[in-house]
């Protein structure tokens, strides 16, 4: 049976020139990068050299790069240590209202705690209004909160711009940049942000491997206190192995920051082309051009997100969806909801992300697949059939 | 996959009973694709036993397969007998259902329930 | 040359059978366990499977097991998780004064915060006495963490009778198990406390595997926030292979906990006796049976710690200390200090752990080298010039 | 190894003119072991130059390079040159110091000038 993987923005294997970069530090140069004695060198120059490439990847200096596990753990360090690192006062945060959980939720706990955040409204594509931001802006802002892209509509905001209005107000501003960062050119130096977060797994480096890029004179809190790892910021020994394989993954992506994205995007736009002629009723989610290069994201009317992924899953092909029998906390896609997108669209929405091996084959695979799949759900499902007799009715009149 | 149990799987695959009877005897809809699922059960009534039991489902595989296993298990049962079907009966008949997706077994016994409450009122009317 | 590593508390290589365990998830089984479809299975089985491993080393249930990036992200977790669950209300916390300083530096900051920090003192074996445990407690203790074993001296602790106060009383219990896990037998339902850290690669685990132990019922909040992994209280997509790793070196652990570390320890005896033999004025630092099997922990009078350990390194020998020439905040053992070793003899300490491949060949080096640099350091030691004048004076009088 | 230039791991392999000097016309002596420096520096002054310099130093690498490197500098030269040698020089002549040790080329420096103000201090009194 074959088997394509859709859903490339969940995991994705690493490349070979990541794991073979990973193993040496595995066994035969295991120190710790803490030591003092020779043990300690050979980490100590790999950990320092894949900073130096992650930084380049989005144009910070080395000692502006914050290594941390995950993406949410960036996150979190970077809201958290920011308001505790406390240069200045005031209650009010700004976030966009398709954050991620990692960004989201924290900033629930913090309202409890009596703050006071405003979560911007986005347009039907995604896209935050600049100048919605200019006007949540108050005397009490201490932090702004805006993505640079959304992992599952794929939409990229205009972040210079948005930047640009924090930095006017001398407010610092976070940008979550885990599902762009090694897919869009990111220089944090032209779009002027003050803390930015990407994941090593979003570009085929290893799980285990993110970090904060602080720019330099920020004060920050670390969130996990301890010892003096990562200047302060971060606490614990460092995970020397994955830190090596996004070093390499940041090299490679930032060598292909052209080519690569290029090609998976042209494969995207064919796919997109592929299921819209085949398939009735499907819907485009998030924005039209400005958009990650590897995502695409439809909604197949009539029909339920789990049952399309089940029945995919039984032809091989495996994608993701906003349904809320798909979320383990049962709750559809806010990011969908923010968007406009009916709860019935919702439902039937389909995560499809492309990686740099798809191929013009798997995309005829997929469209037939899919096409199948849609007709035989549909057949099954009320609303397809009310919509059907409807339609007919209509079109008598 | 979620972790669903062979028989999910079985009826998740192939769902038997699919359909919508036409004149039914009574109808049952039950959901709404806000919340995820939805159910529409017909059936035919004969002899005060279901004759005949058809659905059409939006949701997710336990949902379809919980209607699937509703419809099997209420075709030729009395109407008395039908109305015992309880929730708890279609999962276990199931082997079971992953504890998040319970609520869906509730969905196929109420639809089923429905459309009998439809047969019963209608039959009021006629009498 | 000659390369004998003394110092697998920093580091240790990976067992082969934790890399081969963890080798498949890099590229062939890649997949998220959060994910609906099929890739999802291998990923989420294998971490399960790992879980209970974990919990198996420390007589818990696996879904009290927790996983974290390093001992001292479960630390923080256990302490800010706990405080911000908030079951028990008060403001004091007990802590032992010889803690690592990702528990330390913690209660530093919630002593800002207005919390009352009670550091217990530690005997000269560093052991806390529990009738001192008893008279610190009030009405206001939330929380009491007590480490299970010290890295550095290597004194274990007597916890079933520390955590028994602690549930006399009704106060969540903490251990800092980084140490100990895997070196000693621990079980969480004998000793009966509510939180215990441990970390992975300090049992020839990956770096980047470590867990948090949390007996059911206990309420916490998560440090990271974001999705619902770990059961909401880490968010963050899992490091599927690490935690492979970790699972694969807690069985390896707990399949050999009466003979590995024996044998390691009669080794450590060996050396010891070997050292104290050949080398004149050195002094032993932690309890003379209470200890970690791999730890053994020196001063070499007259002399300072970075000045051996270089000495050392230069004969393919990695040793630590405790010395505040070798300590990145210039700051010489918290450790050392509170179990009144003085000041002149910290500089002098030296910190040796051994492995289970360490040999008696090893020690006959060992012993020889360090004989040969303490002579020369010595040499060149003003204080030890002082002191053969002052003991030649002695001796005359 | 700490990240020390090769000068620096040269004069702490191969410390020059360790030792104390026997009837010195100068001692020095700075630090204490509890800050992990300590540096006792014998001169022997002869036509107003430094014929002969030694020292003991407990210390960490940085330390035991420096005093070396002092002893080097400071042999030969005249009082007044020998006083005229500051830390910086010292470092520099190293090819520098990691930040945390800058204070340990204090030491060295700190220690001969307190050994030549000993010996200025014991030529007045038998003057
Ligand atoms: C007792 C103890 N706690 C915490 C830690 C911190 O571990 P990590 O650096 O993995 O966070 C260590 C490290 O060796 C330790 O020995
Ligand atoms: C934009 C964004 N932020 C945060 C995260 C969280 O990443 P992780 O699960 O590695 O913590 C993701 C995950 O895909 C993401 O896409």
């Amino acid at each position: 049976m074959k088997a394509i993987n859709l859903d490339y923005t969940a995991a994705a294997p690493l490349d070979q020139e990541v794991i073979q970069a990973m193993l040496p530090y595995f066994i035969e140069h295991y120190g710790n990068p803490s030591s003092g004695h020779s043990l300690g060198e050979k980490p100590r120059k790999a950990i320092d050299e894949a900073r130096e490439k992650v930084a380049r990847l989005i144009g910070a200096q080395a000692k502006e790069i914050i290594f941390t596990a995950t993406a949410s753990e960036a996150n979190n360090l970077a809201i958290k240590g920011l308001i505790a690192g406390g240069r200045k006062k005031g209650n009010h945060i700004i976030a966009s209202s398709i954050e991620h959980f990692s960004v989201l939720n924290q900033l629930k706990t913090l309202q409890k705690e009596g703050f006071e955040v405003t979560l911007l409204p986005v347009d039907r594509y995604g896209i935050v209004d600049p100048d919605q931001l200019a006007s949540a802006i108050t005397e009490q802002t201490i932090l702004i909160s805006i993505q640079t892209a959304n992992p599952e509509i794929g939409t990229i905001q205009p972040i210079e711009e948005l930047a640009a209005l924090a930095r006017e107000n001398e407010i610092p501003f976070h940008t979550d940049a885990a599902a762009a960062a090694g897919w869009i050119p990111i220089d944090v130096e032209k779009t002027g942000v003050d803390l930015l977060s990407l994941a090593g797994d979003q570009f085929y480096g290893p799980k285990g491997s993110a970090a904060l890029f602080v720019r330099r004179g920020t004060r920050m809190r670390p969130l996990i206190e301890g010892g003096i790892q990562e200047k302060g910021l971060r606490a614990g020994t460092e995970n020397v192995p994955a830190l090596v394989g996004m070093g390499e993954a940041a090299r490679l992506a930032y060598d292909s920051i052209e080519e690569r994205p290029k090609k998976i995007a042209d494969l995207r736009d064919q796919l997109k082309e592929s299921l819209f002629n085949e398939i009735p009723h499907l819907h485009l989610n998030g924005h039209p051009e400005q958009r990650l290069p590897r995502n695409l994201n439809i909604s197949v009317e009539f029909v339920e997100g789990e049952a399309l992924l089940m029945r995919l899953d039984m032809a091989g092909i495996y994608v993701s969806s906003g349904s809320s029998c798909t979320s383990q906390a049962l709750k559809s896609s806010h990011v969908l909801s923010a968007i406009g997108v009916s709860a019935e669209l919702a439902q039937g929405s389909l995560l499809l992300t492309l990686d740099k091996d798809s191929s013009a084959d798997d995309i005829t695979y997929i469209t037939g697949q899919l096409a199948q799949v849609a007709e035989l759900l549909r057949n099954m499902s009320p609303l397809y059939h009310q919509f059907m007799k409807e339609g007919n009715k209509n079109a008598r009149v | 996959m979620p972790e669903y149990s062979e028989k999910v799987m079985e009826h998740f695959t192939k769902p038997r009973n699919i359909g919508e009877i036409e004149e039914p005897d009574g109808v049952g809809e039950v959901g709404n694709p806000t919340c995820g699922d939805m159910m529409k059960f017909t059936i035919k009534v004969k002899d005060n036993r279901l004759e005949d039991v058809k659905y059409f489902t939006f949701g997710c595989g336990a949902a379809i397969a919980v209607s699937s296993m509703v419809s099997e298990m209420a075709k030729g049962k009395t109407i008395e007998d039908a109305l015992k079907i309880t929730n708890k009966q279609v999962a276990e008949e199931l082997g079971g259902l992953p504890g998040n997706k319970m609520h869906c077994s509730n969905l196929g016994a109420d639809a089923l329930h429905k459309a009998i409450e439809d047969y019963k009122e209608k039959q009021k009317v006629e009498a």
